[in-house]
């Protein structure tokens, strides 16, 4: 199915990423947002309120955070696509409602800006520390898929290819950007619609009386109506069955009982190699490879340049989709490879899923940053040069010492002058 | 079955809407046959967020008509009564109130909810139609379970408004699932001797307290544009052609 | 430092786990809590207003758990040790303050008994699926303790070890248990009150006008003072230098954020608690935790009358996860089989320290619950079967449960 | 009279300021824009708090995240800078810990009415013990401009590029009608009362409330043509009026019309402390 010309504002921008988002919503055919201002992601609510009315789409600032994530599901139900717009604090309150958006299988987009962190942190500036809080941040076992734009162009882009995601697999999808690429103003081409291609929603058009709304088909995605069209829904947060019925603990009695939540992860995990989008570049003949996503695969080009000038060979790996993680991909280079080396910025969060999926063959190098700007280029070539130098099998991520570190807590810097 | 989601069925069907045009968005699970012979789409959310997930399926759809069920006294959902009432977002809200039996009586509750009897005792309660009235709600009326003809018409009544409509039901809450079908009959006669009808009451004098009746009745019955058209007339306004206006299937795929 | 005489109820006692836990609390000389009800951890709330006359304690019913443990942080500043007892919605809703109390560096614990999940889930049906939410579930970067009981007895000793923890590193600490050891009645033994080991606060005892609210002793954990003392401190969630004063620049989130971590990864060794049975000429290791506990130990049990040289893990502390221990066994054992009542949180982090030293057999969620031993028989009988290195996670599903 | 009277205590010999005891002089200058009102604000907050004479060891200010959620910051006192919305939460919690000591929760509109509504009229309707100070200034200012809900409808923000269509709140009403002793409303033109208000309010037993109006020149003005912060300050002065004890329910402020101010609400009720003591007395004997 092809974009709707009147929610495509074709032509080329100057724009920022945050606002490269609102257009891409609208372009994907979001007709709701429902949103609340929070530094760094609010320029993309600001955008999608002042384009949206002349589509019929509609943004509403709801009263907090759990209020327009709730309103989000609902608004999905009632046969809309649909998004919100967020960053870390205000993530950390949707956790919940993640976990219902999970359950009821509704499909709808969460866009994070992220900034520093934990708690307030640093709203105006840079963080990648929301990764594994996408992964696992709500209770309960379930599975979402998770992408890292690196660019203004990437946020318009992968806007859209997250809402198609969501209607594939009706699940929530988040576009874990960061306030570098969210701030950042680039030029971004909004191509004509009929190049935009949209991911209709799966709705169910067989007889109303037999319609079951969990009942998956076979790529184990269960089919969608629109609440308000006579199918007497019954939608519940709590366990169901393909009736959308709860059901009760049957375990006291000694019995097996089989959970359909196995289905909420299966439906992701099976179908990974579909989703996993990467590029990779000097695989060849790498010595190393660069794993890296967002922001910093972008500065992780400029330390490999550095390294590759001194004649050291190294791979580039950018994750795209960071959920589902691409298990399969790193396990294989780690059999070819001396060492990864992953520069996020973060003390630590997805360089633990390279360990894991490493299997002890390859090294595992992070180059940290604590948020609030960008790694020194020179670090990761740094990095780069250690890890191909280091002869020895180490049983642990090594944490690279940074320049900022260095400069912090050796070089006698001072925070109150 | 439960006098309230009893009631709550027959007033949609006095109300002569459309049966599949109304969404129940509610944060206490219902018997899926209640469900089935309401005929009505259903959606058990996470606590308290039944408001706000209700703003989104009007929002979504604006022909549906929302029916929002809270039964956690407001306590986390507080807030989206307050700005939902402010918008004056065209929805009904049934608020289940199981909190006043204990405060008022002053023995140990009736278990109809475990875990909740010995909390908090000591707190006043909200004055529900009150607040509701006072952030905006057009529509206001409290009722008990024992009056189950009189809540039927109020939920008739409620459903004809455009607007932000809020009915307080005195009952044993049906926090839990098994509960929805339970009701004490202590607790009616309870009601019977403590209750008085009053419609049209300022709101400010049907605060609950343990010295008093509980005062029933329809209070705010009044005209207020709903949050739709004040969205479309002042888009309109400004936009003018350029805007699509929410309502109807215009902004719809 | 002495508890409080009539919170410790010395003696042996018939007590489920969220009233060992709470009792616990007591000994542990907590005197605040602030909660929102929800199943399966109500009996927290019931057994704590019940006993807070005589203790002395204080106790709030908030509006939503997002409030409970914001006050709960505010509670701790005024000196008293506090703590919030919810369940899985409830956590999820902690998530953002979980992150201030980490920023705070406040002490405090959050008890979470885990149901099966998500959203709604099953309320009254025991779960583990929270256990990577309790390391992960807040934005931002921060390390936090967390105690997996799989006993009433246990969740008694570790609420104590909670509290201390909290005390010790200034920072909320998660005491993690399950709906089935909440609610399942046990005999708890409560030693006397000088029998308990009680980490006090680490009080500033400097001039007033010297104090600074974030200024790290040589372990990386500041000093605190009450509130009304007179120090007039500033505390703040925005990255903050020594004083609490925000500084908006890469090198202070840098000089604030990264020994928050330090306090954690550094203490590892001094932090991580586990119970091995058994591993020393074991072929596969049981890894496992909570609720799990039980049914692992009959399977052990089972399995060594079957001949077969089988071992257990028990991770007592979850987080920060014994990653030098899991290593070592690696290298030594054929396979680790652990089971979980999720669809695999914990085993992915054996995964990761055994470096493909081992194989790793799941056991997962089984339609049995915490009743799998079969289950966890049949994965060990499978991890000896298996005579190749596999790479990545194999998962053991019960006959019944495969579709 | 009250912040001269401060200066002539402090007169002689003049090298500290008179604020010093009760600012954070290390901390200045602030963050606040030319024209903003929240300065005055935190002038009177001082000067009542100078005024109320109470053990400013004993008293602690928490403040959420916005423009006012700064304030915690600069005031000398124990002082907590929360997450958004929260602030009433964690004060809750500071208070029933510790009934000792006086709490102040000093923050904006958004933060306080949106996000943390809920907290609000909770912490009203148990009438926790303690005072809020809320800054409306009709927007979210730290962000950048977006509609708030105490925005007047037809004005503009960025989130509401065409007007905003939601009626705002009522402070005073929402506040007294979940039960709040003490509400109060003033403009950040009226220095004298409002800190004659906040050191009556500082020694009322209950949840006090007092919403201070106050300029956004940045924001606010900026994108409704309204001037600076200077035009709106002669703004209020035209078009507040006095009306002690008027009916909350008739303070709703519409865009550029005329600001009802005053004290409206102080009465007496049992505090969340004196309920959850009696409560406790109660069962203490029923053990018995």
């Amino acid at each position: 199915m092809k974009a709707n010309p009147r929610d495509v504002n074709t032509g080329t921008y100057y724009m920022d990423g945050d606002v490269a988002a609102g257009y891409g919503a609208l372009a994907a055919g979001c007709r709701f947002i429902g949103g609340y201002p929070i530094t760094p992601s609010t320029e993309a609510a600001e955008t999608f309120a002042r384009i949206a009315p002349q589509a019929g789409a509609v943004f509403i600032q709801m009263e907090d955070e759990l209020g327009s994530i709730a309103s989000v599901m609902g608004a999905s139900w009632s046969g809309v696509k649909t998004m919100t717009i967020t960053s870390g604090p205000g993530y950390s309150l949707m956790m919940e409602a993640i976990g219902l958006g999970a359950m009821i299988e509704a499909p709808f987009v969460i866009l994070n800006i992220q900034r520093g962190g934990p708690s307030t942190g640093v709203p105006t500036k840079t963080g990648q520390a929301d990764m594994m809080q996408a992964r696992w941040g709500s209770h309960g076992d379930y599975e979402v898929i998770a992408i890292a734009p690196d660019s203004p162009q990437e946020l318009f882009d992968y806007t859209i290819k997250a809402f198609n995601l969501s209607e594939k697999y009706r699940c929530p999808v988040m576009i874990m950007a960061d306030e570098c690429v969210g701030h950042m103003s680039e030029k971004v081409v909004v191509p004509p619609a009929e190049e935009i291609e949209i991911e209709p929603r799966r709705f169910y058009n067989g007889p109303k009386e037999k319609y079951l709304p969990f009942k998956p088909d076979k790529d184990l995605v269960p089919k969608m109506v629109k609440a308000g069209d006579g199918y007497n829904l019954y939608i519940t947060g709590l366990v169901h069955d393909e009736k959308g019925y709860p059901i009760k603990n049957q375990l006291e009695k000694g019995k097996r009982q089989k959970l359909p939540t196995r289905r909420l992860v299966d439906k992701i995990r099976l179908n990974a190699d579909k989703i996993i989008e990467l590029t990779e570049e000097g695989m060849d003949d790498a010595e190393v490879v660069v794993v890296s996503y967002g922001i910093s695969y972008r500065v992780a080009i400029r330390g490999i340049e550095i390294a590759r000038g001194k004649g050291i060979k190294v791979g580039n790996l950018r994750l795209i989709t960071v959920w589902p993680f691409p298990d399969k991909k790193i396990s294989e280079l780690a059999s070819k490879v001396k060492a990864f080396v992953v520069p996020e910025i973060n003390y630590g969060q997805i360089v633990f899923e390279v360990e894991r999926c490493s299997h002890g063959q390859a090294n595992v190098v992070l180059v940290p940053h604590g948020g609030a700007g960008v790694h020194n280029p020179e670090d990761i070539a740094e990095a780069i040069e250690y890890a191909v130098n280091e002869k020895k099998k180490i049983r642990k991520v090594v944490e690279w010492k940074t320049r900022l570190e260095k400069f912090v807590f050796e070089g006698g810097y001072k925070l109150n002058k | 079955m439960n006098p309230i989601i009893t009631a709550f069925v027959n007033g949609i069907k006095k109300s002569g809407l459309e049966l599949s045009n109304i969404v129940v968005v509610s944060d206490i699970p219902f018997e899926p046959e209640v469900i089935k012979e309401a005929g009505v789409d259903f959606f058990h959310v996470t606590r308290g967020r039944a408001i706000a997930f209700g703003t989104g399926l009007k929002l979504g759809n604006p022909d549906l008509k929302v029916v929002a069920f809270i039964g956690d006294l407001m306590t986390l959902g507080g807030n989206h009564l307050v700005h939902s009432g402010r918008r004056n977002m065209e929805m009904l809200v049934i608020c289940v109130n199981n909190f006043i039996y204990k405060e008022i009586a002053g023995t140990p509750a009736p278990s109809v909810s475990p875990g909740f009897s010995a909390f908090s005792t000591f707190e006043r309660p909200f004055n529900a139609p009150h607040l509701a009235n006072s952030c905006g709600a057009v529509y206001t009326a409290r009722w008990t379970a024992l009056h189950t003809n009189e809540l039927e018409n109020s939920i008739a009544n409620a459903l004809d408004k455009r607007g932000f409509s809020v009915i307080e039901v005195l009952s044993p809450g049906p926090n839990f699932y098994k509960e929805i079908n339970q009701v004490d009959s202590e607790l009616l006669d309870f009601y019977y001797k403590n209750s008085v009808t009053k419609n049209n009451e300022d709101t400010r004098n049907v605060e609950i307290t343990p010295e008093e009746k509980i005062v029933t009745g329809e209070f705010t019955d009044k005209e207020k544009s709903p949050f739709i058209d004040t969205y479309n007339a002042q888009l309109g306004k400004i936009l003018g052609d350029k805007f699509i206006p929410l309502g109807g299937q215009s902004g719809r795929d | 430092m002495k508890t409080n005489l009539k919170a410790v109820l010395t003696g042996t006692h018939t007590l489920s786990g969220n009233e060992a836990c709470i009792e616990g609390a007591f000994a542990a000389g907590c005197l605040f809590l602030a909660a929102y009800p929800i199943m399966p951890a109500i009996e927290t709330i019931e057994r704590y207003l019940k006993r807070s006359a005589e203790v002395g304690a204080t106790f709030i019913q908030m509006e939503d758990e997002i409030s409970a443990l914001a006050a709960v942080i505010g509670a701790s500043w005024t000196g008293k040790k506090s703590m919030t007892a919810t369940s899985g919605p409830g956590f999820s809703n902690m998530m953002e303050h979980l992150g201030l109390g980490v920023m705070l560096e406040t002490p405090c614990v959050i008890i979470d008994v885990q149901r099966t999940g998500p959203s709604l889930g099953i309320p009254n049906r025991a779960g583990q699926a929270d256990m990577m939410q309790a390391r992960w579930g807040s934005h931002g970067d921060y390390e936090v303790i967390t105690l997996a009981p799989g006993s009433p007895q246990e969740m008694f000793d570790f609420t104590i070890k909670a509290f201390n923890f909290s005390e010790k590193y200034r920072t909320p600490v998660i005491v993690i248990s399950d709906e089935y050891i909440a609610h399942k009645k046990e005999k708890v033994v409560i030693p006397p009150a000088d029998g308990i080991k009680i980490t006090p606060r680490r009080y500033f005892k400097g001039q007033k006008d010297k104090y600074l609210p974030f200024k790290r002793d040589k372990d990386f954990v500041p000093r605190m003072v009450d509130i009304g003392d007179g120090f007039k401190f500033h505390v703040t969630g925005l990255t903050h230098d020594d004083k609490g004063y925000p500084i908006m620049l890469e090198e202070c989130q840098e000089y604030n954020v990264h020994p928050i971590l330090w306090k954690i990864r550094n203490h590892v060794d001094e932090i991580v608690e586990f119970q091995e049975t058994g591993t020393v000429d074991a072929e596969i290791v049981i890894v496992y935790y909570g609720a799990t506990s039980e049914a692992a130990i009959k399977a052990m049990k089972q399995a060594k009358d079957m001949g077969i040289k089988v071992g257990g893990l028990k991770l007592d502390v979850v987080w920060p996860f014994p990653d030098k221990k899991i290593a070592e066994l690696a290298e030594k054992v054929k396979a680790f089989v652990v089971p979980e009542i999720n669809y695999g949180q914990i085993v992915s982090e054996v995964e990761r320290c055994s470096y493909g030293n081992a194989n790793v057999i799941f056991v997962s969620h089984g339609e049995k619950g915490i009743n799998n031993t079969d289950d966890i028989v049949s994965a060990i009988k499978l991890a000896l079967k298996e005579k190749e290195r596999k790479k990545g996670i194999i998962e053991y599903r019960s006959q019944a449960g495969s579709s | 009279m009250e912040p001269l009277k401060m200066i002539e205590k402090d007169i002689q010999p003049m090298d500290v300021h008179p604020m010093n005891d009760i600012l954070r002089m290390d901390r200045l200058p602030h963050i606040w824009c030319p024209g903003c009102g929240i300065g005055t604000a935190v002038t009177a907050f001082a000067a009542g708090l100078d005024k109320a004479n109470i053990d400013l060891k004993k008293t602690c200010i928490v403040s959420g995240i916005g423009c006012t959620g700064r304030v915690a910051g600069y005031i000398k006192l124990d002082s907590f800078h929360t997450t958004h919305g929260r602030g009433i939460a964690f004060a809750t919690g500071i208070k029933v810990a510790n009934p000792d000591l006086k709490v102040i929760v000093f923050s904006g509109d958004g933060d306080l009415i949106s996000i943390g509504g809920n907290h609000f009229i909770h912490a009203a309707r148990r009438n926790v013990n303690m005072l809020v100070i809320c800054i409306n200034n009709f927007i979210y200012a730290m962000t950048g401009g977006q509609v708030a809900p105490t925005t007047p409808l037809a004005a503009y923000a960025t989130t509401s590029p065409f007007g905003c269509v939601e009626p705002p709140f009522n402070i005073p009403y929402l506040a007294d009608s979940s039960g709040a002793v003490y509400v109060a409303r003033w403009t950040a033109l009226h220095v004298r009362r409002l800190t004659n208000s906040i050191a009556e309010a500082l020694n009322k037993p209950g949840f006090s409330v007092i919403e201070v109006i106050s300029p956004c020149a940045m924001y606010y003005s900026r994108i409704n043509r309204l001037g600076d912060g200077l035009d709106m300050m002669k703004f209020y002065h035209d078009n507040s009026e006095i009306r002690h004890g008027e009916d909350t329910k008739n303070l709703d402020i519409g865009f550029q019309t005329k600001i009802i101010v005053g004290k409206f609400v102080d009465r007496e009720r049992p505090t969340y402390m004196d309920s959850y003591n009696k409560w406790l007395s109660g069962t203490k004997k029923a053990e018995k």
